[in-house]
């Protein structure tokens, strides 16, 4: 016990659960978006992998920081459209299509990755964001910029959501699309635009991986992120504040594990320690299931006209 | 005179160190012209066996290739092409008459890099991120730490697996968080490593590979691993038709030049003259055949509290 | 953009649908060769005899269609009854282990039977591997409403650490010097080769009966009458006296047995022991194919077939030509998302208004 | 003045013509009922003025202007409102949402909620639909939720409101309350499009009526220049006997005791110490407005739901616990929502014709292998037993209309296979729930005549419905449900329309 206390109290620790979270944080507002307007999303995982390696090809092509980032918010919006027109457009089922589209972006991005690095020996790199020294918030001032923008952005999914015109409609066209249609709100366009705006995050999530907790793109470098993405916006009940909690606690018992593993007295195989977060997950998801508060629409086409 | 058909499968992206060495000195051997040679990368065990027989009825006269996880199908497929040669990562024995094995037995001078280690830390806390327990990546870490102790007995060592051979970002993070506990020399066998070690203005031992031009003031010392003697001999073998079974392990030694403690490089000056001269000393008797490096395949353990 | 339903199925559409998804595949393929500055001159023609021009083509196809048939009828039995199954993937882990466990295992620890007993025992024990591992992601959302799509996803990693640990400890082969792979399974119990020098192995004619039993099952029995009620409307189905709880837990069951048989079979028919790699995330493309089969169990066959066959023919093609193979999976993506649309359009008619 | 003219509207689905050529005009400050047989194309007809759907020829004008077609957004804007047949309302939304969703410019950056709110109540008070503006949708009372789905129109100035069978979920009361309303409205100028199958309704609230059939508009007439039977006519193009009274001839033995039975449930949702018995050869009716525990009542008796305390027994023995032996042991069972929990709409209708005993002998060998033969030739007795008309019997249920799926429901229950009623298994008792909710008169006719026949061979029959007249006309003995209580069941004879009203509100008479 005093093993955790006293990793509890070391700085450092809240210093890696926050970058831990990071991607996390982005991915599942990613997908919170899409679920909230209906629309379950399995391609994060591949779309996490194109806009790491997109965001950070245009860095090593040159482009500023800030431009990766951007361009891996393209490059998942693209992605997003392709969804959109797949689940939205045609009313295909969204389990495949999410699936298609995993296999399809990272494919996509190894190919392009070995088509322009043909012969690397070592990955080549990038010069990352850095921290943000300037801050003088304890914990977040070792963060880089990215961090603070995940965290800004929660209230600010928040405020959309709730607050304004457009995120009424967002929520409508998930709980009763019929019902956004004939108060004159084309569900099409609404399921589109938050289909492609969550998508664009996840393609955030993934740059922040080669441009800031890392410096490179590697193959398998997503790692099922993407998917712990989703399972955390059920955790959260669809809303943005529970979303950034999940994150955190899963990254806190990643950070937890990581640091249990290593001590001197681990008794256990270090497969348990690595086991832990997805278990307590389920644990989390178990105490907090309450089915009332599924988007009504989640995971069913909706085709119009039809009944 | 017609050039060798060689042809390689790996099981990993040619960026991974370990089939990087042996996709560098193939490549090497292309461009001296002995050889026409293509490689898979990253191909999936349910995949290995059958590239390996497309390579094979594609003419290929010598196959190289790691076959950990699909021992079993690799031999099945050198029975039935047996006038392919076939050089095979792997732990076990050679099967006659054309498949041989090599493995990295750079113990040696991951042991060397492991005394420069133990002299360099200054908290006697060493930390080592691994991705799996494997054999080829435990012995390494046992020797490291062989060596480490021997010039330090003080010091300790945190160990932690990531359970990938790929994710960067959890190296980092897990080498961050023996950082935070007071490790200030990492064991960088995963990429990821130095890097949380050149952000903490911490230091790094490498493996496998020489990373110090990138990490000029963070990578002290790396145990090298040298294909080319492996490969040079499989390739020179099969041109004169006197292929056999055999294991090269004994070719990854120092004594093959199939290992070597890379350069100190930028750490020249750094590095303590005491322990210089114990790394000379200790170099010359491996060398000579006076001092062994014990092959310890078993999980390494943490021994710091 | 909105969708019709078309009246009739149009014959046109029928024809031109599969030809519009071809091409579209080709030309994803084309641009992405051309992209590696690589000839496209013999690219289709090498696709083609790469997944289906030979013997030994058709037998690497159907030895990699073996285990997504079983994991497309396990995704077909779940989703018909709407349990989202995402986790067969940890289930053909679990169903691997398990039949190690038992095939393999007995050598110290006493299980020594002979082989035709054996064999059947470990089959069985792989079925309820999987299936108790499905059992409670279904319990949980049928009693506390906590969504299955979440915890199979979950579970699929909990149980890739198991196997790991799996591997490094108890099951371990001590001859495998170190290396983290599982004990062989004796070699009675491995099953013979469809033809010699290749790997294409009797495991085909289990996925393949098991195709045509889940396809009997669906229509000439009252489970199969339960599975596609309790699919298509829960509350109407229990109103009609479907035992709604009772039917989820045996789609469960069966779903995951399955998947645990799919990781029995590629164990016994392919690899002989268990790695962490011998699934290239069969589990999840099983998903694929039984949506591409309309979650028809002998359109599984058929959808395996072909996505092994694009698979393993755009693998081979990439090393003719010299692309970097992950033009495969590219190739396979495409070619789905072409094919599920083409689908679609044989039954609705887009109006652009 | 013309607010809106309908010029030639056509609109195939396939080979069925749902709107055959149709013009029609509205005026101001007028109610312009629109009857017809179900399916006559009067929701089609609806939807294409909406938007919802494009039709293929025609075209419609607003205020003198054209309407852009396949537009909600056009409609809305032309001061169109719509209160759909099924309600399109976000359960897990407040009303002040679900009303506010898209009257604001999407790019605006913050939504003007307490604005919104002053202007609902306004709107709310001005034509008397009391709501409360922050409360879940999920939690109101149908009436309360139709009053939201007419605020909705309301709050964006609507000129036309369309009002898709709006009393087919409302109890008395709520109709009078929503009759009120629409004379408000009225009032204030607006124009109303009003669709009921209800006749007596029509005549009350509508200056002029307009019938379609089969697609096409076979009658337009002044109100008060018409009277039922002709509409009737018009509707049904032949003459239709309404159902009379038919005193019940010889009661028998009790076949069902509930004894101060109690459920759980939320709310209003549950019975509180129910003792009630039901008799052969009698039909018990039970009145009471909606949500007072008739949900819970039928589901107990169906074997959907448990009884917490108190007894059922049925025929002598322990009501079973399963819809499955329920209906073994000859309970017929028709549910109130025919679409969520009657059929199962993606499965065939032979499959729906069969599902309550697809377990038992005649159907099944060993409760495993299904007797397609014996199935089908079933299901085909039923589609010819009570006359299921709407494709064949591959055809999925949900495209049936909903009279047809409610003669499919009736059939299911009451056609018992010939190897069963050769050992005298025919329906002891009968529980319909709503059993004629929505539909047009000729199938609410057939539904009634089937209760009855079946009373008379002998069953026990309860009938819980919203509709007084229903209750009135069918039901031997009558009794009120308020609150999870029932009261004393009486003669039908014995109360008069005021008595159950005052019951139905809940004071002792
Ligand atoms: N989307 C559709 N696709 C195919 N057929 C349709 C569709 N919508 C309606 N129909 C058919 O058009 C006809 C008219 O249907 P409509 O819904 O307009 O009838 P209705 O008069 O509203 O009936 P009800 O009184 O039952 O509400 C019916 O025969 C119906 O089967
Ligand atoms: N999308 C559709 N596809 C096929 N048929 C449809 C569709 N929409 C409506 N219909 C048909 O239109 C007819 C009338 O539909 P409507 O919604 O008016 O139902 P209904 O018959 O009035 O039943 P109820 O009043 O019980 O809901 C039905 O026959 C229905 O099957
Ligand atoms: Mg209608
Ligand atoms: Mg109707």
């Amino acid at each position: 016990m005093s093993e955790i206390t006293d990793i509890l109290s070391n700085a450092a620790f809240w210093v890696a659960v926050l970058r831990i979270a990071t991607p996390l944080i982005f991915g599942t507002l990613g997908v919170l978006l899409c679920e909230r307007a209906g629309v379950l999303n399995l391609g994060i995982e591949g779309i996490m992998v194109a806009g790491a390696f997109a965001g950070w090809l245009a860095v090593y092509a040159g482009a500023p920081l800030w431009a990766g980032v951007g361009v891996a918010a393209l490059t998942g919006a693209v992605f997003g459209l392709l969804h959109a027109l797949l689940t939205v457009g045609l009313a295909l089922s969204q389990h495949v299509s999410g699936l298609g589209i995993t296999l399809l972006a990272t494919a996509l991005s190894y190919y392009g990755y070995r088509v322009s690095f043909p012969k690397v020996n070592t990955p080549p790199t990038v010069a990352p964001f850095a921290p943000m020294e300037w801050l003088h918030v304890p914990v977040l001032d070792a963060q880089t910029p990215l961090t603070l923008f995940a965290l800004l952005l929660v209230p600010v999914v928040a405020y959309v959501l709730y607050r304004t015109p457009l995120g009424l409609a967002v929520r409508m066209v998930g709980e009763n699309p019929q019902a956004a249609e004939g108060q004159g709100v084309s569900v099409a366009a609404t399921r589109t635009g938050a289909i492609v705006a969550g998508s664009a995050l996840m393609g955030v999530a993934g740059s922040f991986l080669t441009l800031s907790a890392f410096n490179a793109f590697f193959f398998n470098m997503i790692n099922g992120r993407g998917w712990i993405c989703v399972a955390l916006v059920v955790f959260a009940s669809w809303r943005p504040g529970k979303a950034l909690v999940g994150a955190l606690l899963f990254a806190f018992f990643d950070a937890l594990q990581l640091r249990l593993q290593q001590s001197g007295d681990a008794l256990l195989p270090y497969q348990i320690y690595l086991m832990l977060p997805y278990l307590l997950s389920i644990l989390a998801l178990v105490l907090v299931a309450r089915k009332a508060s599924y988007p009504q629409a989640l995971m069913k086409p909706y085709r119009k006209g039809e009944r | 005179q017609q050039k060798l058909k060689v042809a390689a499968v790996y099981t990993v992206p040619f960026e991974q160190q370990w089939v990087g060495r042996i996709h560098k000195a193939l490549k090497a051997a292309e461009a001296r012209g002995e050889i026409e040679y293509t490689a898979t990368e990253n191909v999936a065990n349910a995949d290995y066996e059958r590239v390996m027989r497309e390579y094979a009825q594609a003419g290929n006269q010598l196959i190289f290739g790691e076959v950990f996880g699909v021992e079993a199908a690799a031999r099945k497929v050198a029975k039935d092409f047996p006038k392919t040669a076939f050089v095979m990562g792997s732990s076990l024995k050679p099967q006659a008459p054309n498949f041989s094995v090599f493995d990295n037995y750079i113990q040696e001078p991951a042991y060397l890099s492991g005394m420069v280690a133990g002299g360099m830390t200054k908290t006697n806390k060493i930390g080592m991120v691994g991705g799996f327990p494997i054999p080829e990546v435990n012995r390494l870490m046992n020797a490291f730490m062989a060596g480490a102790k021997e010039v330090n007995p003080k010091v300790e060592f945190s160990v932690s697996f990531i359970n990938s051979w790929f994710d960067p970002p959890k190296a980092k993070e897990a080498a961050f968080a023996m950082i935070d506990k007071g490790a200030d020399v990492m064991y960088a066998e995963r990429f990821g490593v130095s890097d949380a070690a050149k952000e903490r203005g911490k230091l790094a031992i490498g493996n496998v590979i020489n990373t110090q031009d990138k990490y000029p003031d963070t990578v002290v010392a790396s145990a090298l691993w040298n294909f080319e003697p492996s490969a040079d001999r499989a390739i020179k073998l099969v041109k004169e038709g006197k292929f056999t079974a055999e294991d090269y392990g004994q070719f990854s030694t120092m004594k093959y030049k199939g290992s070597e403690l890379a350069p100190l490089g930028t750490f020249e000056p750094k590095v303590p003259a005491d322990i210089v001269a114990k790394v000379k000393a200790r170099q010359a008797d491996i060398l000579s055949g006076k001092f062994t490096v014990k092959v310890d395949d078993s999980q390494p353990k943490s021994t710091a509290r | 953009m909105r969708l019709e339903r078309r009246h009739a199925i149009s014959r046109t559409a029928l024809l031109v649908a599969p030809v519009g998804a071809i091409a579209f595949t080709l030309l994803v393929s084309t641009l992405l060769v051309l992209w590696a500055g690589a000839p496209v001159g013999r690219t289709y023609a090498l696709l083609l005899k790469g997944g289906f021009g030979s013997v030994f083509a058709w037998s690497e196809t159907l030895t990699r269609a073996i285990p997504l048939v079983l994991t497309g009828l396990s995704a077909t039995v779940a989703f018909k009854a709407r349990v989202f199954n995402i986790g067969a993937e940890g289930q053909l882990y679990a169903g691997a282990l398990a039949a190690v466990a038992v095939g393999g295992m007995h050598g110290g620890s006493g299980f020594d039977l002979p082989a035709w007993l054996l064999f059947p025992l470990m089959m069985l024990a792989a079925a309820i591997a999987g299936a108790l591992l499905l059992l409670g992601p279904a319990l949980m959302k049928n009693k506390l409403g906590v969504d299955e799509v979440v915890t199979t996803l979950l579970i699929n990693f909990i149980v890739l650490l198991g196997v790991s640990a799996m591997l490094d400890g108890p099951m371990k082969d001590p001859t495998a010097m170190g290396w983290p792979q599982s004990v062989s399974l004796q070699s009675e119990l491995e099953l013979d080769k469809l033809i010699a020098q290749t790997r294409v192995h009797t495991g085909l004619l289990w996925a393949a009966s098991l195709a045509v039993i889940v396809w009997a099952l669906f229509k000439y029995t009252v489970i199969g009458f339960d599975i596609r009620a309790v699919g298509a409307n829960a509350r109407a189905a229990a109103f009609a006296g479907v035992p709604v709880t009772r039917t989820v837990v045996l789609v469960a069951l069966i779903s995951g047995a399955l998947a645990g048989l799919a990781g029995a079979i590629e164990v016994a028919g392919r690899t002989s022991y268990v790695t962490l790699d011998i699934s290239p995330g069969y589990g999840y493309s099983g998903i694929v194919i039984a949506m591409l089969a309309g979650l028809n169990p002998l359109g599984v066959l058929a959808a395996a077939i072909f996505v092994a066959g694009v698979l393993v023919g755009a693998d081979t093609m990439s090393r003719a030509i010299g692309v970097p193979t992950y033009i495969a999976d590219v190739i396979v993506a495409a070619s789905l998302i072409a094919v599920l649309v083409a689908t679609l359009l044989t039954q609705y008619r887009v109006r652009w208004k | 003045m013309t607010v809106l003219s309908l010029r030639g509207i056509t609109k195939r689905f396939g080979a069925l013509v749902a709107n055959d050529d149709i013009s029609l005009d509205l005026q101001t400050g007028e109610v312009l009922a629109l009857l017809g047989e179900n399916g006559a194309g009067k929701s089609t007809l609806m939807s294409i003025l909406f938007g919802h759907y494009v039709a293929d020829a025609g075209h419609i004008e607003t205020f003198g202007r054209p309407l852009a077609p396949g537009n909600p957004k056009a409609a809305l804007a032309a001061g169109i409102g719509m209160v759909h047949q099924h309600f399109t309302l976000a359960d897990n939304l407040s009303v002040l949402d679900n009303v506010l969703m898209g009257t604001e410019s999407l790019w605006q950056p913050f939504s003007r909620r307490s604005a919104a709110r002053t202007k609902l109540m306004d709107v709310a008070q001005r034509f008397g639909l009391p709501v409360q503006p922050d409360a879940m949708v999920g939690s109101l009372s149908v009436g309360e939720r139709q009053r939201v789905e007419i605020l909705k129109a309301l709050y964006r100035d609507a000129r036309v409101l369309i009002l898709d069978e709006p009393t087919a979920v409302l109890t008395p009361q709520e109709s009078e309350a929503l009759f009120g309303t629409l004379s408000q409205m009225v009032a204030q100028g607006l124009s109303i499009i009003f669709i009921s199958h209800k006749l007596a309704e029509v005549m009350r609230v509508s200056h002029r009526i307009a019938v379609l059939r089969g697609g096409k508009l076979v009658a337009e007439a002044q109100t008060r220049e018409t009277t039922q039977a002709q509409l009737a006519l018009w509707m049904v193009g032949h003459a239709i006997a309404g159902t009379t009274r038919s005193p019940a001839r010889r009661v028998g033995d009790a076949v069902c005791v509930l004894d101060h039975a109690r459920t759980d449930g939320d709310g209003h949702d549950r019975l509180r110490d129910v003792t009630l018995t039901l008799r052969a050869g009698e039909i018990t009716a039970i009145a009471g407005v909606s949500g007072n525990g008739q949900v819970a009542l039928a589901e107990l008796l169906s074997g959907t739901r448990r009884a917490t305390a108190g007894t059922v027994r049925l025929m002598g023995r322990d009501l079973p616990p399963s819809p499955a032996r329920l209906v073994q042991r000859g309970v017929a069972r028709i549910p109130e929502d025919r679409h969520a929990v009657g059929v199962i709409g993606d499965l065939p209708l032979w499959e729906n014709a069969v599902s309550e005993r697809l377990r038992s002998r005649a159907f099944s060998h060993w409760r495993f292998w299904v007797r397609r033969g014996a199935a089908k030739a079933h299901a085909r007795a039923v589609e010819k037993a009570f006359d299921v008309r709407g494709g064949g019997l591959d055809t999925p249920a949900r495209s049936l209309s909903g009279g047809n799926m409610q003669k499919l429901i009736l059939g299911r229950a009451l056609l018992t296979p010939a190897s069963v009623a050769a050992q005298n298994r025919l329906a002891r008792l009968i529980v319909a729930h709503q059993p004629t909710w929505g539909l047009d008169i000729g199938a609410v006719a057939y539904v009634q005549q089937q209760l009855v026949a079946a009373r008379d061979a002998g069953a026990a029959v309860l009938l819980i419905s919203d509709d007084l007249d229903e209750v009135l006309t069918l039901g031997d003995r009558v009794a009120v449900m308020h609150g999870g209580h029932l009261g004393e069941p009486r003669a039908a004879s014995a109360w008069t329309r005021e008595a159950i009203g005052l019951a139905m509100a809940g004071s002792k008479a």
